[in-house]
């Protein structure tokens, strides 16, 4: 709504007396009927045009006014929502009660403004009103800011994870199995020889002869020399690897046998 | 469980690092319980919070920014980032009506209500259409009946709007201004 | 518009919180034209990118890292995040089969095997399935062939099956203790 008064004019009608400050639009007089919420914020517009006090509002000069804006839009058959008619016998009872001399006091009762139920409405809804404004003018998520969600591919399938326990109770099922079906033999050799056997495997990947000496971690201690010792063994047993040594206390060298690759 | 003494270095760089990565990949924001299971150790509320509040210090100068809302703590973009967020996706969201606007704040500022509480205080008929715009953006809820004639429907806002609003309380709801008379 | 003089300092810090503050809040990949519009100077290619890959380096040691895909750049929390995460929402944690089982520990007690070798102490016949999810874990590998007739290939566990068991040496598996059988 703006300062300015503006005469409007309807279906080429110009319209007469307007509610001093308040815009219409040409030929859109229900937007100002959209522009209130309904017969309070009409009556909380009009007091606050006038600087009228909630607390002490002049009856006569409100209603006057209110039915001076639903009569001129009535005149222009907007339909006027049925609040703003009940509205309209309220304050007109209100205004009337006014009228009336007051009955004597009788006793301590006090005698009750008929005003009041409506100034209290008139509050708690402006209250409202306002509050509302406030709430729009908090930032908003979406509006105002935006949360963050970093995006989690959802492409790794879950893997299945396996703990030790699977393992060694997977072992123990197959060595209960094996006992059963006493033909086969199933003896676990010591761990450490079994390693050993494949790390020296993947060591000659290559292909290559690769010196004795230098299959031996010196640092590993005398029990990781034995085991690396006897993992060769077991390597040479099963074929899997070639030993050459050219000349007495020569060099020994190893490769991976040709078949093994 | 220790109470104060405070975590390890590298335990504590670790904790961080993931706690950092669960609140900026979470949909939602990510409660204090919640946040305990990511750690493999037991974690003290107290413990979990310096490191909340140390993330928080690393933010301190970047667009984003760690804060606790009513249902958690999560990473939201500064308001202040909003006008360059807003130029890669220029489609702003409408605002919302007076009617629906007057709607929220009567629920929010007198919850539990009915309908009919609302329409009483707003002077005029209350459109499915504002509740369910409400509904829908998950800022109100129905949370019960009324036990009066015709077992009315008691509206009540729900956490998300709290979150929406940046705030980890109703209490934190701006006041609505000096209270005229009791109702 | 500048082709390599690179940007000043000052503007270089507040473009990179720009970029990462909107492509942390993105919900898709940004491309490099739609970055551009976050700039209020003119930005050459050359120089947004050279800002991604500073943004991305200053990730690099965190739970979630920027990366290149095909419809632009987008953060995204690191694969190996995962198993957190999914403490958040836990859901079953899928299980390998009995065969698949069993093959790992045959392997892991009995390396270097032959496919022969785990038929013969199953009973049955290893499926290839099997072996390629062992295989294509991580878990596994060939490390020879056996110099028998046919010439099969020999099984080995992997450094990767014991860093996932958290074991520094095949030796600390768990001993299946009495039961074991002797020849």
């Amino acid at each position: 709504m703006t300062g300015d008064t503006f005469i409007a004019s309807i279906h080429g009608e110009p319209l007469k007396s307007l509610p001093q400050d308040l815009y219409i639009p040409p030929d859109a007089l229900e937007l100002v009927l959209d522009a209130f919420q309904g017969p309070l914020d009409l009556l909380l517009y009009l007091i606050r045009k006038h600087n009228l006090d909630v607390l002490d509002i002049p009856m006569a000069e409100l209603t006057r006014q209110y039915l001076e804006y639903i009569e001129l839009l009535q005149e222009h058959r907007l339909e006027l929502a049925a609040e703003y008619l009940l509205m309209a016998a309220m304050l007109i009872e209100i205004k009337s009660r006014l009228l009336l001399p007051k009955p004597p006091k009788t006793l301590d009762e006090e005698v009750e403004d008929p005003r009041a139920e409506l100034m209290r409405r008139l509050q708690e809804y402006e209250q409202m009103k306002l509050a509302a404004q406030k709430l729009d003018q908090m930032p908003q998520a979406g509006r105002d800011f935006e949360f963050i969600q970093v995006m989690v591919e959802q492409k790794f399938e879950r893997l299945p994870e396996v703990t030790l326990d699977d393992l060694r109770m997977a072992w123990l099922n197959l060595l209960e199995r094996a006992r059963v079906h006493t033909h086969h033999t199933v003896k676990r050799e010591a761990l450490s020889v079994r390693e050993q056997m494949s790390h020296i495997l993947r060591c000659l990947q290559g292909g290559d002869f690769v010196s004795f000496d230098s299959l031996f971690d010196l640092n590993g201690g005398v029990p990781r020399l034995i085991v690396t010792f006897v993992a060769m063994l077991e390597l040479a047993k099963e074929y899997l690897l070639e030993i050459q040594q050219s000349e007495t206390f020569g060099n020994i060298y190893v490769r991976i046998s040709r078949a093994a690759m | 469980m220790s109470e104060s003494a405070g975590l390890p270095c590298e335990l504590q760089e670790k904790l961080k690092i993931i706690l950092e990565t669960a609140l900026l990949a979470s949909p939602e924001a990510l409660t204090l319980s919640q946040m305990k299971l990511l750690s493999d150790e037991p974690l003290s509320s107290r413990d979990l919070e310096t490191l909340l509040l140390e993330i928080q210090r690393d933010w301190q100068n970047r667009g984003v920014e760690l804060v606790e809302v009513s249902s958690g703590w999560r990473f939201r973009a500064r308001p202040h980032m909003q006008a360059y967020l807003d130029r890669l996706n220029p489609q702003k969201p409408p605002r919302y009506s007076r009617a629906v606007l007057e709607t929220l704040a009567i629920i929010a500022y007198h919850q539990p209500v009915t309908r009919g509480d609302i329409e009483e205080i707003r002077g005029v008929a209350v459109s499915s259409q504002t509740l369910k715009t409400l509904e829908s953006r998950g800022w109100i809820e129905v949370i019960g009946m009324k036990d009066t004639p015709g077992r009315p429907e008691l509206f009540a806002t729900t956490k998300q709007l709290l979150d929406d609003l940046n705030l980890r309380a109703l209490e934190e709801l701006p006041s609505p201004g000096q209270m005229m008379l009791e109702v």
